[in-house]
Formats: structure tokens, C-alpha cells, sequence
């Protein structure tokens, strides 16, 4: 695993503070009205994509959830093309056909976000066993929820990866509830990482809104993976800051304690303590980066908004190949 | 008493009713109240959520979680659940939150409670109602957007409702519960917060039976949930041009109505049906197949389906408008018919 | 838990014996072309069964399997019904609707052996929910395969009974193989029993060719659902006499080894030394249980024989209720 | 060269030869292999099954586990996998051991594999072939003896195959390996031991192609899978009676062929469609409706269909029997409108 030198240390803020500030923007976009369907935004947790993905290539696989924005935004996606396919464009990643469910780019090695819970474990499976039968050295990483840890695809899908001792990391990301339902609440186990007991793989529960905790686990969950010693199953631990979906009410949040204090924690300022302390990237730095973001985040913006909405006819296009 | 209520709470009154009458109603589902186990709610007794449409809103608080049962995201383990427990004497009224996930829970209804009874010889039943949501037009996507009340009703032994109306939802959610089969409660989530006359009292609307909405002589329409206000508009505009429109609401996708549609045409001799699934092996195709060979001898013209095209449902706001069916697509449809008639 | 007396010894032996000489008779048949379709035989697995639903009254529920003839006849099913039952023909206990794969005695609590592997997960959770619900004692058992153990209902049903603490228990009979697959290939941990860890429920992996040992760990399980302490997951070790169905071949069975000496243990024959070293029956009471036994198998297939086959009608009836 | 095989030998012969041709295609099933990690089994490099009904038999010794992998009772998991290898650029063909199975993975093929190419905005394609099986007469039950290729042919995206005769079966397999959308090739298992002529060499079926297999005059009837035999036998019945049949063997179930049959209507003025799935919203329903469309002006009489009952397919021989559609029934139905060519 390389270690988080400066231009790592560069890439991994600018990319989480991609995340935020897309996700900050999409939220007043959709509040005001100009977004419509369903949203659902990924800040606080940008650590976890990020940690993780600063150890793929475009040639790694990563399947992705409802949550999707961070993922792709991780995984090198171009903001405009994700801006606009939000909006529903013809510039869109999907040419505006997707939306915020289904963005992705099979170039980046983005296998889609999913509207389905739990979707991207089988196809994770497939894209894990078709890198081993062709005996490449790429990875795939599955991002689920702590709710989606619930389905059945779960079982199916981690058990058939440690059979076939495939490349896929099962990242979890446990935000402690599935729209209002806690995890506590709906998994039989204390913790999702002690599933790993079902299938005989090395699994671990870890603060997810540290980055360098995910970035070390990551590094040796998909070292191990490109070795092919099989699967690795990784809990993080996090919080979103909005709601479920944009609209939700968020009565179910804990108004004190343990869960509050996770609340509060916010994954790239404790990232910008550590690189200040490691004297890895000074202030300006820092603040340099967080302004280029910001300003390519209101670009994909004007992109979005500036572009064309779909031919009628693309209706019908892209059902069958050929 | 009537009040004016919506679609939703027209819904929501129907399961408080049904479970106030018989207490073998369960509710399942995911975030049906929300918040299970967190603190602060369950010290109010308060659901966070009530349906990701509000839809169960308030049941929690009334009849406690015994009865209204947030479950994890395991949509083949409840679905499951209900088969078993309708089983063995409850009455459960699992939701899905979307029809589009049917494909998770799929052989709960196809393999397992669709064929208990016919299996055993008789001795089990299964009284038990899926209430669902499906249909485009809210952006929801792909995944979230398609309607597939045709797909169950190709199942035997299954039952389909999709209400068009505050006071058809409720009254056949009350016959739904009150049937001793599965059937199928469909619900289209635009249509939500559509405002219409419902009875406070309990009562039933027929499974099974259409509703003639409207009269007419000329050109039979028959629609599908929300199709039903395409078919009304087109009458309209129809009615302008002297031509006479009866719009039948289907109501029961399956076991569909064929005595209500076969009258209508013995009359008009000419008929059009709505359906928003994708086109094929649909209910429209089936309506099409039967009526054809039972009314064959009044038909003037071949009988036509508008349905949505085939193809997934678009994200995009103008692609969904034009994979949804509309007046203007109807209006050219039947044109084909009418042609004749108008002068 | 009651204790094996003489009452009970002489209904486990008798219902082993049952199970036995019904499968062996099947198997008979079979050959000779009466019975059609496809017939998976319970043989060799009886003290699954049958130490698991002494313990049960009428009241509780069962899930079964393809595999199901043990256990409804475990459950007190008719013989003669049965039997009619995979004779297809009207007084079966499905009116002969239903076949090897599908009988089912509601009275009995026995909710029908399942054509789908995996099946029964979900069912035995629905009609646990209804016993907690309706604040009953009874309890459910849910009989499922090794191969079973890698559906994905397998984890959601678990874990549903994990957090809702129902009076499931859940009974895997791993035979080694499912179909011509082993189970060590199959599933990604050694045991299933070890998958308990996944729910927070005790799991525990026993002998299940001793009737004793399946009998003692069944009555603790049951009690403590019956108690509303939730479920329990128990993996019997155990082996069948014959192919996964009528007619396989059974290549992929070992031809010497633990496997083979597995394969060579009788549990019939096991639990007769039991009841004479402890003086629970004698010789001759065995002699006459055996004996009575392979009468009523010779009864129920008189029956079966004798019986019509359905009225062309009953292909109609049946569908919908009311 | 040609020789006389079954029907099953004619699939494990298509199969061989895509994996011959192409590094890609991988299968993957429960028990289509077997035995693997078996010592006994590894060492002579056998296969313990080579799938239920040893249609793979052979496969797995000439190409290795790592192209036929035998998979858990995982049908989620591994049908799943199947689309995301296809995504990622294998070509695999997945084996759904009974169509019946459906309920267990239908997400992975409605809501996954078949929308993302029109949710990814044509960036993926998805080239994998399902093989399974369907059809009654087996005394296999309700659980393993149903007829899903028109529940499945209703999703965009997705094509469906069903082949009635060995030729058409290699050819059609080798059309559908290569084809790059979803491709469902339903295997009737009571077709297994039927033999016909097959040519050695690799050769490919058109997929959405209909066959005449016997040119008439007076009726058409379009048939699905075996019941193309069941037409053969009312064409030559009826031919005693001087009355001409024309039968037409669909092969392809999704998209299916409007011009073969229109053409064929076109002459005969009258159309049955033999169908062996529960008789609603399934593909001879959806014919009818479409030809009866856009052929309405060339019909003497009503389209007829002649499918299975609505209900589950039942144990008993007898019941089972009757439960097909069968030569008897369509004679019935076809009566209806040829009586005034009768003499
Ligand atoms: C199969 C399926 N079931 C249910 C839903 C509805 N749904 C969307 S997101 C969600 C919660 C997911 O929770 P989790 O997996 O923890 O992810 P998070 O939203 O917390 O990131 C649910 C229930 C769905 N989209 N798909
Ligand atoms: C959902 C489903 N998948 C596959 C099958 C085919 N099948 C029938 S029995 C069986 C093996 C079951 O193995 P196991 O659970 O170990 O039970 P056993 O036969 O050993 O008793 C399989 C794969 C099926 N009937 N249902
Ligand atoms: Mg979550
Ligand atoms: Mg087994």
C-alpha cells in the first residue's frame, strides 16, 4: 500500500472536498426545485469513498449504491457530466437518461449507482470473477449501506466471493440507519463486520469518518485482494449530515449522546489536522484546494444548467445493443 | 358522512378501519412508521416516517409496533413472512415499497403463496394484501417508476386492484383485506395527493367489477389506474367534436371485468384501451386478445392499446412526459377508429 | 425438555422406523415406474426429524424441505395419505395435487414440503411472527439443507428471527452434499453452524445420525423459543442413504474415508443399542415396532394403490379460496 | 455434415462450440458440472452431473472449472454475477436449472441487467444468454413444471428463445451467445430425448425470426416450443378433412415476428395461437392483440388462443394431461372458425 504522501495527500482533500461541495450545491439546487426525483447525498461520509478509492485505477471496478455521488466523484467521474446528469441533461454521464440513482461511467470503472438496495453485490461478484478469470491484477470494491447488509443479495453475494476467492472488498457504510430504521435495529448482529465469521474472511469494524483509518484498511483489504487471498469485509463506521433522501424530516436522529457526538464530526477538517500535523500540506494549501473545488463544483453547475435537454428521440434509443 | 380527502389518506383510513375491525390486520413493511427503537420516538410514541409517502402515517401510533411492523430491507424474508403468517390464520398487509422491487421477493408470491392452496388440495389460504405503489411521472428513475400490476396479474390465484380514485382505494382496500386471497393493492404514487369524495364509514368496493365513468355511444376507452383522467380528457375533446365516449375504469387488473367491457362494446363496437406498462403481455394485450374473440361480431374496428413504450422509464422530465400515455396519443389512436364518424 | 421414557423411546423408534420403510418402499416403487416425477428420499436422516419433532405437539408449525417425507411423517402425517399423495391420486393428503414435493398438512402443522430450496426461510419466520403475535407458546421449526444455507433467504429469515426474537428454530441437516455439490465447496465458512454469529443467536453443530444428541439439542432450542427467547440455528451432521433424487448416480459420493464411514452409520440401528443399554425397550419390543411398522408402510401402499386418481374437474378447483 | 441427435445433445453441442469460439463465454449453474472439489471426481477430471438433466455433461472435463463453474444455490448471486461479468466484457451463460426459479433473481434480470444500458445512457451492454427450463409434462409439479418465457419476454431489453426442434435449438443458442443484449433460451425438459436432423458445423438460427413449417391456406397456427407438435398434428388431422393449415413455429417469443405471421394471416384469414403458459397477459395473448390490430381488415373470424388453464400446473398424470393444450382442444377451438369450410 503507498503511503499518503503530498500529492496523495493533495488528490484524496481535493476529492473530499469535491464531494462535500457538490453535495452542499445539489442540496440547494434541489431545495430549489430545480432537481427533481429522488436525491440522495453522500456529506459526511466522503472519507470512506475517498480512503478507499485513492487505491483504485481506472481499471478497478466499484458498484455503488442509491448514495452514489461520492462513490463516483471518488472514482474520477467528471463533475460536469454528473452535474448534468442530475439535472436531467443530454450532457449527462447517461445522457441525462440515469439520474442521481444511476449515475455511472463504465470508462472510470463505475458500475453504476443503484436504486436497488443491495444491487451491487451480485454484479460486484461478476465483475470480481470476470477479473479473475482473466487473471488481471484489478480489484472491485462493493460500497453498500448498513440497511442493505439486510438482504439476501448480502449473503449470496459475499459467500459466493469467498468461495471463489474473488477480488472484491465488501466496504460498509454503516451511517447507523437505513432511511429511519437503525442498524440496531434491523441486523440480528451488534456489528455487520462480525458477518465475516459466515464466510470465513477477515472482517473489521473501523471509524469511517477518519480518513487514514480507511485509507490503511482499504490498502490492506484490496492488497490483499490484487494477491488473490479473496475477500475482506470493512465496516465503517459514519453519519450522513442531511437527511435520507432530500425532504426527509430526520425526526429519528438522536438529539444527544454518542450518535450526536458522530454527528458532529466532520471527516475533512479532522483530515486537515492531520495533514497540518504531518506537515504533509500547510494551510495555503489547504485553502487553495478548497477554493479550486469550490469553483469547479459552480462550473459543473453552470454546465448543467447551460445544457440541452434530451431529444425526444432518445426516448427510445439505448434498449438494445447492436 | 363524506368529506373530501386525498388518495393517501383514503388509504391510510382504509388500513386504520380494517385493522380497528379485525385484529388479525398486521402491517409490514420497511419504514411503514420509522424509527423503531429510537428513544426519543418511541417515548412519544411517535412514527418517523409512516411510509416513505406518508401513506401509513399515524397506524403506529394507534395500534403500537405488534401491528405495524417497520422491517429491515429483507423484501423476500417479510413477503415471505406474510405468505407464512396468512397461513397459519393472520391477515397481513405487507407494503412494497416499490412495485419495481418485486424482483426480490418475487418467489414469495409466484412459487410459494399463489400455489400453497392448489398444492395442499385446498386446505391452505392466504388472505393476504400487497399493497404497492408503481407508474411514471415523478422522476424517480428506472428503477422506481415501472408498473408491473400486469406482470402479477399473470399469476393464478392471484388478484390485482389498482383504484384510480380516493373512494375506489379505500373501498377496495377494505375488500382486499377482507379476501381470503392474495390481491395485489397497486397504488400509482402520483396520484397521492388527489383530492376526491370518501365516506367516512367502512365500506367495500366489488373486486373484480369495473365502473362505467362515464356513458357514451361512439368509442369505448378502457383504463388502468391514472389513465383514467388520459381517457376522461380525451372524451372531452372528443365530446366536441360530437363524438361519444364511454370510459370504463378497470379497477381489477386481475381477475379483469369482461361482462362491463363486452357490454360497453356491443354498444360503441369500436375500443381503445389505456395501460401505462410497457406494451407487451400486459393487461391491455389481454383485454385486446379476449374481447376480440368474445366481441368480435360487434367490433367496426380492430381494438387498439396505448401503452408505454418499450423501454425503461427515462429519468429526464421531457422523456418521462413523452413515455407516459396522453390524451394526444390517444386522440390519434382513436382516430384510426372514429374516423368515420366525424363530419 | 422431557426426558426419553419408555412412551417416547417406543414413538421415536416407531416414527424412524416409519420414515425408513416408507422411503425404502418409495425407492421400490419408484424403480418399478409407479410413481412419477421427482422423488428425494429421506433415508438415513431420520433421527433429524424425528429427534426434533418429538419435542412437538400439532400446535407448532413446520417448514420442510424437497427432502419432506421424514418430516411430515415425524409431524404425525397420514401414511396412508401420503403415500396416496405421491401416487397422485385423489385421497392423498394434496388430493393429489401436490406430489413428493409438496405435502402439506395444515391441520398438522406441517406447511408443506417446498419444491425451492430455501423456501421454507421465510414461511416458518411469517408463521413465527404469528405465533408471537397472537402470544402463543408454540414454536416453529424450519428443516433446511446444507445447500439451502447459501440462499439469500437463508440470512433474511435468520436475522428476522434475530431481531424479533421469534420461537424459530432453525434445523440444518447437512448432509455433505446438495445435489452432486459438497457443502465444503459450497459455503464459505467450515460450518454453518458458525453463521449464527451473523445474527447473535447460538448456533451449534451436532452429531445428527444420534438421535439423542439431536433429540437433547432440539428440546433446549425449543424451550427456549417457547420461552420467547428467540431462535436458535442447530447444523446435524448427518448423510443419505440414497442419490439426491431417484435415479442419480451419486459419482461425487467418497469411496472410503470419514465421508464413507459417515455414509456406513445407521441411526436406527444406533439408537436400538441405545434403548437396550439403557433398558428403555427390549428385543422384542424392537422386533415388534419394526414389525408393525412395515405393515402400515404395506397398508399405506395398498391404499395408495387401490385409490382413484383425481376428477378431471379438480385441475380447476383449488385455485382461489371462496 | 448432418446427424440424427437429441435435442439436448444439440444444446451441449451449441455451448461447446461458443466456448470453442470464444475465450469469453463462461458458464455457470448449479450442478452443471457437479462433484467439483470432489477428490475422486478431480483426479479423472469428471463431471458427477453435468446439470439435472446432463444437458452440460461433457463441458466442464474439455474446458475446465474455470469456464464451468458450478455455483451454490445462489440464484440471486450467481445470475447476478452473470450480468455484472457481461457489463465488465465476459460473454457468460448462466443456467437457471427450472424457469421456475425465476422469483429468486428476477431483480437481477428486471431491474439490473436489462435497463443498464438505457440508465447508463448506452454505455453498457449486457451479452449473456439464460438458459433455462419450462413446460409441464414431466409430473414435476407446480414448482418445477411452469411456463415463464412470457413473463419474462414482457421486459425491455430482454429477448426470449424458445426452440421446438434440435436444429433450431444449436442454432438459436449459437445466435443467442452472440448476440450482445440479454438473451432467455427456454428449454422445454420434455424435449430433451427428441431427435432431429443437426448439422455438425457451428451455424446460426435468427433470433426474432418465425418459421412456416408447414405452408396452408385456410388457418393458420402459430405455436410456441412443443406445441409446435401439437399443431403438426391438427394440420394433418384437419388435412383429412380437406382443410389447409398452415403452422408457424414463433422461436422467438421476444421481440417476436409481426411479418411472418401478418403474412400468413393475410392468406387465411384465420389465426389460433397454441401457448403452453397460464393463458393471461402471455405472448399468444399479446399476438392476438397485435395481429388482430394489424390485420384486423383480413380476418374471417376472432384470433383464438389456446393456452394452459389459469391455474398451477397440477401432480397427478391425469390432471397434468389436461392441463396441456393438446390436439383435442385446439381442434375444438380451430372448429369454431372453420365450420363453413366444412363439408
Ligand atoms: C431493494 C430495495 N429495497 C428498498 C429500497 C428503498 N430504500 C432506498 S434507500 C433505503 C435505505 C438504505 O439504507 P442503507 O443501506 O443503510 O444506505 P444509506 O441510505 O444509509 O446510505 C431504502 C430502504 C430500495 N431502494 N431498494
Ligand atoms: C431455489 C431452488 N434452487 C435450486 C433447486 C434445485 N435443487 C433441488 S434440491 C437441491 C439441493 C438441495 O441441497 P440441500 O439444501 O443440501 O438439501 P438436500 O437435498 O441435501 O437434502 C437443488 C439445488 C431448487 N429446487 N430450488
Ligand atoms: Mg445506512
Ligand atoms: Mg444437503
Amino acid at each position: 500500500m503507498k503511503k499518503i504522501d503530498k500529492k496523495r495527500a493533495s488528490w484524496i482533500l481535493k476529492t473530499m472536498s469535491d464531494i462535500r461541495n457538490f453535495e452542499n450545491e445539489t442540496h440547494r439546487i434541489f431545495t430549489s426545485g430545480e432537481i427533481p426525483g429522488f436525491v440522495h447525498l453522500y456529506a459526511g461520509e466522503e472519507a470512506i469513498a475517498t480512503g478507499v478509492c485513492a487505491h483504485l485505477t481506472d481499471a478497478d471496478y466499484i458498484t455503488s449504491t442509491h448514495r452514489g455521488h461520492g462513490h463516483c466523484i471518488a472514482k474520477g467521474c467528471d463533475l460536469n457530466g454528473m452535474m448534468a446528469e442530475i439535472y436531467g441533461k443530454e450532457t449527462g454521464l447517461c445522457k441525462g437518461k440515469g439520474g442521481s440513482m444511476h449515475i455511472a461511467d463504465i470508462d472510470k470503472g463505475m458500475l453504476g449507482a443503484n436504486g436497488m438496495v443491495g444491487g451491487g453485490f451480485p454484479i460486484a461478484v461478476g465483475a470480481g470473477l470476470r477479473n479473475k478469470y482473466l487473471k488481471t491484477k484489478d480489484v472491485v470494491v462493493c460500497f453498500f449501506g448498513d440497511g442493505a447488509a439486510n438482504e439476501g443479495g448480502f449473503h449470496e453475494g459475499v459467500n459466493l466471493a469467498s468461495i471463489w476467492k474473488l477480488p472484491v472488498v465488501f466496504v460498509n457504510e454503516n451511517n447507523n440507519f437505513a432511511e429511519a430504521t437503525p442498524q440496531w435495529y434491523s441486523s440480528g448482529s451488534k456489528t455487520i463486520a462480525q458477518r465475516a465469521e459466515a464466510y470465513d474472511i477477515p472482517g473489521e469494524r473501523l471509524d469511517g469518518k477518519d480518513l487514514v483509518a480507511v485509507y490503511e484498511a482499504a490498502g490492506k483489504a484490496i492488497d490483499r485482494a490484487r494477491k488473490g487471498e479473496g475477500p475482506t469485509l470493512l465496516e465503517c463506521m459514519t453519519y450522513r449530515d442531511y437527511g435520507h433522501f432530500e425532504g426527509d424530516e430526520q425526526k429519528y436522529k438522536a438529539t444527544a449522546g454518542k450518535e450526536k457526538e458522530l454527528a458532529a464530526r466532520d471527516c475533512i477538517k479532522e483530515f486537515g489536522t492531520y495533514l497540518l500535523s504531518e506537515g504533509l500540506l500547510s494551510e495555503k494549501e489547504i485553502a487553495e484546494i478548497a477554493n479550486t473545488s469550490q469553483k469547479e463544483i459552480a462550473a459543473a453547475i453552470k454546465f448543467a444548467e447551460a445544457s440541452p435537454i434530451p431529444r425526444p428521440e432518445a426516448l427510445y434509443e439505448d434498449v438494445y445493443a447492436n | 358522512m363524506t368529506r373530501n380527502i386525498t388518495f393517501m389518506k383514503a388509504i391510510n383510513e382504509a388500513l386504520e378501519q380494517a385493522m380497528e375491525k379485525d385484529e388479525r390486520v398486521i402491517l409490514l413493511g420497511e419504514d411503514i412508521a420509522g424509527g423503531a427503537e429510537v428513544a426519543h420516538l418511541e417515548k412519544k410514541n411517535e412514527d418517523a416516517w409512516g411510509g416513505v409517502f406518508g401513506v401509513t402515517k399515524g397506524l403506529m401510533p394507534k395500534f403500537g409496533r405488534e401491528r405495524v411492523i417497520d422491517t429491515p430491507i429483507s423484501e423476500m424474508g417479510y413477503m415471505g413472512a406474510a405468505v407464512g403468517a396468512a397461513a397459519t390464520g393472520l391477515r397481513p398487509v405487507p407494503e412494497l415499497m416499490f412495485n419495481d422491487f418485486i424482483g426480490f421477493c418475487l418467489d414469495t408470491i409466484l412459487a410459494q403463496g399463489s400455489k400453497m392452496r392448489y398444492m395442499f388440495g385446498g386446505k391452505a389460504k392466504i388472505p393476504m394484501t400487497i399493497r404497492t405503489c408503481h407508474g411514471a411521472g415523478a422522476s424517480a428513475a428506472a428503477q422506481h417508476s415501472g408498473s408491473y400490476y400486469g406482470l402479477l396479474g399473470a399469476i393464478p390465484a392471484v388478484k390485482v386492484v389498482v383504484p384510480a380514485t380516493p373512494y375506489d382505494a379505500k373501498g377496495l382496500l377494505l375488500a382486499a383485506i377482507e379476501d381470503d386471497n392474495i390481491v395485489v393493492f397497486s397504488e400509482d404514487k402520483t396520484l397521492y395527493g388527489l383530492k376526491g369524495e370518501v365516506p367516512e364509514e367502512y365500506y367495500k368496493v366489488e373486486i373484480g367489477k369495473a365502473k362505467v365513468k362515464k356513458e357514451g355511444t361512439d368509442l369505448t376507452i378502457v383504463t388502468i389506474g391514472k389513465m383514467l383522467y388520459v381517457a376522461l380528457e380525451v372524451a372531452e375533446q372528443l365530446a366536441n367534436e360530437n363524438i361519444s365516449v364511454e370510459v370504463i375504469d378497470l379497477i381489477t387488473v386481475a381477475p379483469w371485468d369482461q361482462a362491463t367491457i363486452i357490454a360497453s362494446v356491443k354498444k360503441t363496437g369500436r375500443l381503445v384501451i389505456i395501460d401505462e406498462a410497457n406494451p407487451h403481455n400486459n393487461t391491455a394485450t389481454d383485454i385486446a386478445s379476449v374481447i376480440g374473440n368474445q366481441a368480435f361480431d360487434y367490433l367496426d374496428g380492430p381494438i387498439k392499446c396505448v401503452c408505454a413504450p418499450h423501454t425503461p422509464v427515462p429519468f429526464a422530465t421531457n422523456l418521462e412526459q413523452l413515455y407516459l400515455p396522453n390524451a394526444e396519443r390517444v386522440l390519434e389512436t382513436a382516430a384510426e377508429l372514429i374516423d368515420d364518424l366525424k363530419n
